[in-house]
């Protein structure tokens, strides 16, 4: 009985669906809704207004920069979900499970690894700093360099791992994509703007044409990293197993 | 020349979803990672076609975005089954 | 146009390779002789598929883009190989025998 | 038919496969293998719709950081799902 009423409860709602989407408009008319009010003018006068050749990057940061700003919080607060469950580590010697394992990783995968990460690393700055002309940005780098965490945790241990990047310098680095976007738009206020505006009326005409461009890049930076130190701290966060306090060394 | 590129993208395609074959079923998990590693070689070997099809250049950062994530996948999962599997059950 | 053919021979060479490695993974018994197809689908099919694409698209900044990935395919292949052969045998997965083969189908 | 709307096809018809693969299997393990196969189809589908923005942003967060939590997840709970 549930499954015949579960049955047809989904074939009304494909029906439903499929009339939605009959009665839609053809994929690329160059007539609808979705074409006619705001695109033209980014596409139009995107480059003239942010200065990012990539219209996506200047339509997320500059356009729309208090939905990224919010999208932003919401990793940071998945962040601090993690935490809030799981603890945070406490200064000392820390184990992930794969470190107590009787079977060592291999010497091939362990080298190659070693050789592997500083390129990924190098991409993802790349990335990070050339999301204004090319696809990517801050948050597509900062997920990059995530993997890259995740590899070195995974072969070298939660030790090795965390001793390179110690808590001190995790922790201050976790709210850096909020308090980038914050600090940008701070400025926008100081300069006589609104918040979030990049060419600030009273100081942009002064200085060089191009700040936009840099406090985009600054931006992107700030989510870059903080996008990076978010998903290592809950790698790590998930791997570790016991906390042992460190003997004196 | 785009028509050619097509179809050799299509019969890659049509592999990887033979190759799909030993991702879902292959009786152990190691199977289903080498399945997985196969599937996305393919796929980024699609990318880097569907790239000179479309002609847009850039997204040849795709493909290498690609190839950085499947080693580190493949190679973190085969750590992770190796070192605290549990007794497989085919 | 001899550019083109050059970048269509390349081409059909590593859609050969793939249909191969694709019949191997498929067909071989047990997962230690399908790392062998497998791999090679890898390094032969997709490098020389890229560099075709190499050929096709031709001096530019871009190959260096192209050398990237084959390099990086050539040694990251190699090594999940490797590491999911050595998981496999640290896992004691059973190896394929002739004779048990008859019995039951995968040899386990 | 058209040489690109078959790609289309069977990349779609690929999608759909791993996408009930990874819902109707017992095995978790299966499952988050096959649920990344389909974050790497996705990543191609969104390019082929000419968004390299949101292809960047599925391969390297859906198929590389959250496969790997999904592991370690798993490895940390119970593999099997109960009947």
């Amino acid at each position: 009985m549930k499954k015949v009423a579960a049955l047809l409860f989904i074939s009304a709602l494909a029906v439903l669906l499929l009339y939605v989407v009959a009665s839609m408009p053809p994929m690329g008319d160059p007539d609808n809704p979705t074409a006619t009010h705001v695109i033209p003018r980014y596409l139009e006068r995107a480059e003239e207004e942010t200065h990012t050749v990539n219209v996506v990057t200047g339509v997320i940061l500059n356009y729309r920069g208090y939905d990224t700003m919010g999208e932003v919080t919401v990793i940071f607060c998945a962040l601090a979900a993690v935490l809030a469950v799981l603890g945070r580590e406490r200064r000392g010697v820390i184990h992930g499970f794969v470190d107590r394992s009787e079977v060592p990783a291999s010497v091939i995968v362990k080298t190659m690894v070693r050789f592997m990460v500083p390129f990924i690393i190098l991409f993802s700055v790349y990335t990070i700093l050339h999301g204004e002309t090319s696809p990517g940005g801050g948050f597509q780098g900062g997920a990059v360099i995530g993997g890259s965490m995740i590899i070195f945790t995974t072969i070298f241990g939660l030790y090795e791992s965390s001793r390179r990047i110690p808590l001190k310098v995790r922790a201050p680095l976790e709210g850096a994509a909020v308090m980038g976007f914050f600090l940008v738009g701070s400025l926008g206020l100081v300069g006589g703007g609104n918040f979030l505006t990049y060419a600030w009326p009273r100081v942009a005409q002064g200085l060089h044409p191009s700040l936009v461009v840099w406090l985009t890049v600054l931006v992107e930076v700030g989510i870059g990293l903080g996008g990076a130190m978010v998903l290592t701290s809950i790698l790590f966060a998930m791997i570790r197993e016991e906390e042992e306090i460190a003997p004196a060394s | 020349m785009d028509r050619f590129l097509t179809a050799v993208a299509l019969v890659i395609s049509v592999n990887a979803f033979i190759c799909l074959y030993r991702a879902a079923v292959g009786p152990t998990t190691q199977d289903r990672v080498l399945g997985v590693n196969i599937v996305g070689t393919k796929t980024l070997v699609v990318v880097v076609l569907v790239t000179y099809i479309l002609a847009e250049n850039y997204f040849l950062d795709v493909a290498i975005v690609y190839a950085l994530l499947l080693f580190v996948v493949t190679v973190a999962l085969s750590r992770y089954l190796e070192a605290e599997g549990w007794k497989e059950v085919p | 146009m001899a550019k083109d053919i050059v970048a269509g021979i390349f081409c059909c060479v590593g859609t050969l390779f793939f249909i191969i490695g694709t019949t191997g993974l498929l067909r071989m018994p047990d997962l230690f002789t399908r790392l062998h197809p497998s791999t090679k689908c890898d390094t032969l099919g997709a490098c020389s598929v890229i560099v075709g694409m190499a050929v096709h698209n031709g001096w530019s900044w871009d190959l260096l883009k192209l050398a990237f990935i084959v390099c990086f395919l050539l040694l990251s292949s190699a090594t999940c190989g490797h590491a999911i052969g050595r998981s496999a045998l640290r896992r004691n997965i059973p190896y394929w025998k002739k004779k048990e083969a008859n019995e039951d189908g995968h040899g386990a | 038919m058209k040489m690109g709307t078959a790609l289309n096809l069977v990349l779609i018809l690929l999608l759909l496969t791993t996408a009930l693969l990874a819902v109707t299997a017992r095995d978790l393990l299966a499952a988050v293998v096959v649920f990344s196969v389909y974050s790497l189809i996705m990543a191609l589908m969104w390019q082929r719709l000419q968004a390299p923005d949101l292809a960047l942003t599925e391969a390297a967060v859906g198929a590389g950081v959250t496969t790997v939590l999904f592991v370690i997840t798993i490895f940390k709970t119970r593999r099997r799902e109960e009947e």
